[in-house]
């Protein structure tokens, strides 16, 4: 067993470290994944824990090898992850459609950084439209959770690991440099429950006794086929927007609505409490789901306000959601910082005060 | 007793288990089988030795080789 | 084949050949005369021989044989191109008690797949890799390979296959046998059924292997691929024998495999190059 | 009460350890805390600075434009982040390798020799919990116990022979603030 | 010199077959590939002429070397592309990132098959947000161009090299497998002019007698650097708007709006055709531009329209920019089909029939 | 320094020794003792002594080394992790009167890269390969590389890399040896006056195949990482010589380079093998 | 005058070929012509079709869910396409490898015994070009002139000495469908 | 003339220098140099033989060797 930690009571813990110990919570079986900054505790305390609990523990030789090792334990009916960042992740992307098109189930964490390219090891937020769009080919989707505390990185990987047993598809975290490396205080378990094996009837565990054998595959050569179970794709996608997400913070009185993930959430909600503390009475919207995205939520969140911001480090990807949510309704006004900056609580609310002034909306 | 039991619906004409056959019993028919091949024959089932050397080349595994039994077992 | 079997194999008679119980009834997609099938039909019979069809789990590769799921009644995983022994790696962790195997072409594993085999092996992973060397991308329809012959014309190599443009074709039992995680590596042609008793025997060891836990085994047949040689099944193996053993020589090239009781191959590669 | 602190300097100054401290200090005390670092690409050497906020109310951003207190362990980053502090706030010079002065007069600043105080103490690799010290001196929250429990979690983790020689640096610290006079020993223009 | 074509003549041209002139054409001077259906055609002809015309042409071991050499290549001013198919496009996520964070311009073929996964060689669009929103990480993007006949398989590497060099990014050019398998007749050059090297002052071609030393480079460890340099990038391709292109049929007297791209508008054109012989006025708007996308001109365009339609062999990616540029004016519907089928102008007029009389909207 | 060197080497006085022209003048990021340092010096030396400046494109990797083109004068890219040999392919092909090498760690060489490297290899590409085998992941933080020892302890491995779970560590020359492609191949370790200026020998070997056009030419450094490994720099060095060297012992594995005049080094390992 | 015709059949039977020469001829007659074809995984055997349109106006759509005709080579090719004859269209039937009749009325059906015909004409090989003679009987355009430049142009590509038989061939298959007594000869239920 | 000029701005106190000299003439200081390291310092310059294996091994390339001149060249 690995070292006792103490239970029920906060303790100052790094937020890749509650990831790791939130994926030994969730009964992950195996983890392969390659080492890539800002999210190297995740592998190194797996690489020290999961050999000790009888758990598969892997360095793959890359991104793209551990992707394929997700898989096919996957595939095997093993709950599977892989932790890497942006440029690991992008390595994946074609294994990410393999595991979609083969309705396999598995978590993915993405600890995002600056890009593009090798960029560096900031805090980012510039991989959305990859997670939730689909950065690999083909119709597909994850379903993708944005933490925004140590806590959620810890409680998340089991959030994620049941969603996607549930509806049979890769479950991502979208982390980001800061989440990952912040110390924050958190609670995590006392013992590790020993491991609860699903029985998963599609999964080619060998066939045993079964009467039929099981194939795991994405490959259906005639076109009717192939539409046929994209069809079944989207319609698990619909079904999945039951378990949308979100946080509200000071909404109910909301002139103006604020729309941010992940860390972002975080300087917005700092910028909420000093924009408040001025009599400008905003709201927080925080998704937790970014897919499925919470569209009906956000509509009946943004009824009556006069504009809605969104806040994102990054060139303004969720926005595009957001704008097709809102659908005109009202004004969508952006701010972001790209390539790691991370803008300041001041910074934010001076933004939104400019931009409420410059519509001769101020109250 | 036919000693060699072509599934001619499989066979894909290609002419290896002809070849291969040590007491050439084996050809390959003019008409064409519902696949668009001219399927493998045993023409000579006398001369059968029940080697399955033609069922060991087959790519289609589309030969059974039966013999008569020597002893019960 | 089972219900002519069960009718015709009775009282006097009996089969001395039939498809074996692993292998599916489903006709195969392959070209006329191609050797694939007779490599799908030997690993069928391999498992049935050593009794691990209910804990066998068959890993597909993206090339001709991407299909193989069809013709196995095993369970299986079509991996994507080239990543069969990462794909392979993880079941097998997961649950040892498995007899897992990748099965994959030559474009697959020695070329888009070389870090994923390389490494698989270096760890010496305990599965099986049956690796398909037909020195050519079938499935595509006949580019160059990286075991594509010198001079092979072939349909992104029109002028033939230039040692000093494309390098020397890879040989992979040469290429892997410097590492001590491989537990049995061999390579053999599919031209007779000479050699496909031999091919037998390296299966067999290399089936050992991984139940001995050993390491990483790997068999590479010499297969034809008639259609993209533009040549007929008969000369695409003559074709084998004559030429393409001289760059890839069959034999055994690592053989750690304890086969107590049982004889075990020769170790030397030198005294099996009298193959025909 | 909310305070926003950025601790700065070389990496091998144990920078990150100095926030650490300073936010498990602030956690004993029943405080929300964040703790969040940045360094350079060097493994050894380069810049390393982290930030430490804590507050009665559930945490936003653990990052901030300007701090409450700078904690600037040598020159370059006192460059950068001795123009953060807040008016009003507070900042800590380690004046063993930053022979500049500052001259803001709408904040407190406090030079201390920490290497020389640590070599007082008969061990010249706490400079950075003597720093410590000068920050539990110069502000009310965490209390003395709070730091020194925190050493105890901390250093206990790895090492529990350090926990004794950064308690006496922390009081060493916190005496030499306590006496300005002292503070401004060595290296001033 | 290949093989002498006749000139300004049309002949039956190969979809894939026209792509792979029309390379030559651009002056393309290196091409790394790797096998896959339905673009083999592509490398093969040019494994043929490359070295005939003393270019260089490389079957590299894998998509990801693929792209890697043509980061390489571009990085030293050379005009580098490669060509696969979805899957294969997959792969070469991280690399374009590289790419477009290096700001390299290059040209990559997608010959779209059904996916996810290994899905089929069926013609799909299905990889539209991968190209147009960034598969890989970070806040970049590609241009991307979606030809719609054999002609424009000829003609739009030399388009895309142009833009790509004049905004040192990478363009994207987005068939499918109809377009790469499909004969038509086509005007294909008689003869091949000589390579002209355009002068690069940033290219690592080495130093020769340069002043200063050049670095290709997407590493930018401070964040205030990365974001400078993300700001630049997102500079670019508001500049890049201006070459916007779209192709309008129909329209001037429209109450409805086909809007399709590739060869899905050629399905539409069909369609409209049969529509309008009923007396449905409704026009094409086929962006040929997918990055950037035709907004203002698709508002104009649906000024006066009581609904636009949309549709894509896709789930409804190119939807998410029809619907924000409409951003509410009026309804937008879609109609599409995944996995390779392709449905005939018939079912898509029908289709269209449907719903402008659910609409209560029939005239 | 050449302001420096201006100054004082004149007259009576004379430099024995300086930076290379090659070299910038800024300073070097990595750890202190690390002998990245010292590789990066030899590689300036080379390109001076051989005269090819002005056509030399570098090729950088992603590891500790992903800032080499700041410490170089000549032109250089920042290839993606692994991917170096193949950025440096393209870069030769293009324009063969370059030229190209790359400088990379084990963790991109032989981990992630090693489809790249063996296909470069294979190919027979005219690059120099700079290989930096410090057994670790350095820039990362000290995770396992293919190359760690038996026993390590890495931040991923941290009970001692176990042979059982991921294998025997790679060596990369007996892994390239049997390519026909490869034109030269040696492995030194860094850790005295004495093996630098054999290092410095086989680096020219390195150089000389691709100004020969005969092919791919790698050398392997056995390079300290004192901070990952917990030792000083000194103690770095000792190690490699007693340890480090039984795993991936010195000396030239391939050598088809052709140095007409010169006098060629031995051909044969184990000769080489009583480096200290 | 648009046509948008199917042809349908086993891999190896020429069926693409059928295809290329049928478009040729139509843009050898200054129509706008398209060609696209589909096949199944097998490099040989397996199934294989392609869609002719050709057209007076510039082609929207390359591919059909209805056809003005369907050429079926084999039996599943009928099965599958057959129903997909648009009313008023044409239906051409390889005898040689269809046994069964089909029955549609508002349709013609025109049951060529291509290998028997191209067995006469001296080349087993050219039923594909027997089977486009009928076309040819059958259809206004293109003219049989377009369809020899076609044959030209196409083979001369690779093997010119397959010319006149495939010319030969042609004009076999259109004879045989002049004489629709003829086209019934085998396997008529 | 100093044989030995030691950068000590980029000298990072890694002490190879030190333990390769020959002859013992370099030693670190006790003094932080501003990237907060103990620099080298040739501190027996007469027993210098301006070998440069100092030089050889520093990491850093932070050391030049200079050398009285033999002959006039
Ligand atoms: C990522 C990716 N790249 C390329 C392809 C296309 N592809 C399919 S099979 C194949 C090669 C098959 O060759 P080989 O492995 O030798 O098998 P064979 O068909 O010869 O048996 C390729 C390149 C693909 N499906 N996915
Ligand atoms: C695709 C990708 N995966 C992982 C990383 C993270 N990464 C950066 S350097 C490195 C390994 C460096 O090790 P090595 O190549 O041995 O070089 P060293 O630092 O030891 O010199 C890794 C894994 C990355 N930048 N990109
Ligand atoms: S069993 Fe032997 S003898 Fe009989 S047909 Fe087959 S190969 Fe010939
Ligand atoms: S070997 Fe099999 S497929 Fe080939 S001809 Fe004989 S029976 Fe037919
Ligand atoms: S293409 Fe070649 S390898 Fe593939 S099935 Fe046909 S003959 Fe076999
Ligand atoms: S981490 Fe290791 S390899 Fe990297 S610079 Fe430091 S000592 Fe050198
Ligand atoms: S030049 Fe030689 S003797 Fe002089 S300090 Fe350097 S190593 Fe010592
Ligand atoms: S070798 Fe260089 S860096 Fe190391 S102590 Fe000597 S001068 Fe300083
Ligand atoms: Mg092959
Ligand atoms: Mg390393």
């Amino acid at each position: 067993m690995p070292r006792p930690l103490r239970s029920s009571e906060k303790r100052l813990v790094k937020g890749n470290e509650a990831l790791a110990l939130g994926a030994i919570a969730s009964g992950v079986e195996c983890f392969f994944g390659y080492p890539i900054t800002p999210q190297n505790e995740i592998p190194e305390i797996l690489s020290d824990l999961m050999p000790k609990l009888g758990r598969v523990f892997l360095q793959a030789e890359s991104e793209v090898a551990s992707i394929n090792m997700v898989y096919g334990a996957a595939a095997a009916g093993h709950r599977a992850m892989t932790s890497s960042s942006s440029p690991g992740i992008s390595l994946m992307m074609e294994g990410v459609s393999y595991i979609a098109g083969s309705r396999l189930p598995c978590l993915i964490v993405n600890v995002m950084r600056g890009g593009p390219g090798l960029g560096n090891i900031a805090p980012s937020q510039s991989d959305y439209y990859q997670a939730c769009k689909g950065g690999g080919h083909g119709d597909y989707h994850s379903i993708v959770l944005a933490p925004w505390n140590v806590q959620e990185m810890f409680e998340f990987p089991l959030l994620g690991f049941d969603l996607a047993d549930r509806y049979r598809m890769p479950t991502i975290i979208l982390a980001d440099a800061v989440l990952g490396s912040m110390l924050e205080p958190a609670v995590v378990p006392d013992v590790f429950s020993p491991l609860m094996r699903m029985e998963k009837d599609w999964a080619t565990t060998g066939r045993g006794t079964r009467s039929h054998k099981n194939i795991i595959n994405s490959l259906l050569l005639d076109p009717v086929e192939l539409c046929a179970h994209n069809e079944l794709l989207q319609a698990v996608y619909r079904e999945a927007r039951r378990e949308i997400m979100v946080d509200q913070r000071f909404c109910e009185d909301a002139d103006y609505l604020l729309v941010a993930f992940g860390i972002a959430a975080r300087v917005a909600l700092s910028a909420i409490r000093l924009l408040r503390k001025e009599g400008i009475r905003i709201g927080l919207f925080r998704p937790i789901t970014l897919y499925p995205f919470p569209t009906e939520q956000l509509v009946s969140a943004a009824t009556h306000v006069r504009s809605v911001f969104d806040f994102e480090l990054n060139s303004g990807q969720m926005l595009d959601d957001v704008r097709l949510a809102i659908n005109g309704h009202c004004p969508v006004e952006f701010y972001g910082k790209m390539g790691g900056v991370l803008p300041g609580p001041e910074e934010l609310a001076g933004e939104i005060k400019k931009r409420i002034r410059n519509e001769g909306d101020i109250l | 007793m036919e000693p060699v039991k072509i599934d001619t619906r499989r066979c894909k004409g290609c002419g290896l288990c002809v070849e291969f056959c040590p007491r050439h019993c084996l050809k390959l028919v003019d008409e064409l089988n519902p696949i668009g091949y001219h399927p493998a024959e045993l023409h000579e089932p006398g001369a059968c030795t029940s080697c399955a050397l033609c069922a060991e080349v087959c790519p289609e595994t589309g030969i059974e080789v039966l013999r008569k039994r020597k002893k019960k077992s | 084949m089972s219900a002519v079997s069960e009718a015709t194999c009775q009282e006097d008679v009996e089969c001395v050949f039939e498809r074996p119980d692993a292998m599916s009834d489903k006709p195969l997609h392959y070209c006329p005369g191609c050797t694939h099938g007779i490599i799908h039909r030997l690993v069928g019979e391999m498992i049935d021989e050593f009794g691990v069809f209910d804990r066998t789990v068959g890993v597909c590769p993206v090339g001709c044989a991407v299909f193989a799921y069809e013709y196995f009644n095993f369970d299986s995983i079509q991996a994507s191109h080239g990543r069969a022994p990462a794909v392979a790696t993880a079941v097998k962790r997961c649950d040892p008690r498995r007899f897992v195997f990748t099965y994959q072409g030559d474009g697959d594993l020695a070329s888009i797949g070389m870090a994923e085999t390389i490494h698989a092996a270096a760890r010496g992973e305990h599965i099986t890799v049956f690796f398909v060397n037909n020195g050519i991308y079938g499935m595509t329809g006949g580019q160059m390979a990286p075991t594509s012959l010198i001079g092979q014309t072939t349909t992104t190599s029109p002028a033939g296959r230039s040692e000093a443009r494309t390098g020397a074709p890879i040989d992979v039992c040469k290429l892997l046998q410097s590492l001590p995680g491989v537990a049995f590596l061999a390579r053999v042609p599919i031209t007779s059924p000479k050699n496909i008793n031999t091919a037998r025997k390296y299966m067999r060891k290399a089936m050992q292997a991984q139940l001995n836990n050993e390491g990483f085994a790997l068999v590479e047949f010499l297969s034809t691929c008639p259609v993209q040689w533009h040549m007929t099944p008969i000369d695409s193996m003559r074709y084998i024998d004559s030429t393409v053993t001289h760059t890839f020589p069959p034999g055994i090239f690592v053989d750690r495999v304890d086969t107590s009781g049982a004889p075990s191959a020769s170790s030397c590669v030198e005294k099996e190059k009298s193959l025909p | 009460m909310k305070q926003e602190t950025l601790i700065a300097g070389f990496g091998g100054q144990g920078i990150l350890l100095m926030g650490r401290l300073l936010a498990e200090a602030a956690m004993n005390e029943g405080y929300h805390a964040t703790w969040f670092p940045s360094y350079g690409p060097e493994m050894r050497g380069g810049t390393a600075n982290c930030t430490v906020v804590f507050s009665d109310e559930e945490i936003g951003s653990p990052i901030a434009g300007h701090y409450d207190v700078v904690i600037a362990m040598n020159q370059p980053s006192l460059e950068r982040f001795g123009p953060l502090v807040r008016a009003g706030g507070l900042l800590l010079i380690n004046a063993s390798m930053i022979p500049v002065a500052v001259d803001r007069a709408d904040i407190d600043v406090l030079r201390i020799p920490t290497l020389e105080i640590a070599i007082q103490t008969g061990n010249e690799r706490v400079s950075n919990v003597v720093m410590l010290g000068a920050l539990l001196a110069a502000r009310p929250a965490p209390t003395s116990d709070a730091y020194e429990s925190a050493i105890e979690s901390v250093m206990g983790e790895k090492k529990p022979e350090l926990i004794t020689a950064n308690i006496t640096a922390l009081h060493a610290g916190r005496k030499a603030a306590e006496r300005p006079c002292l503070t401004t020993v060595k290296g001033a223009p």
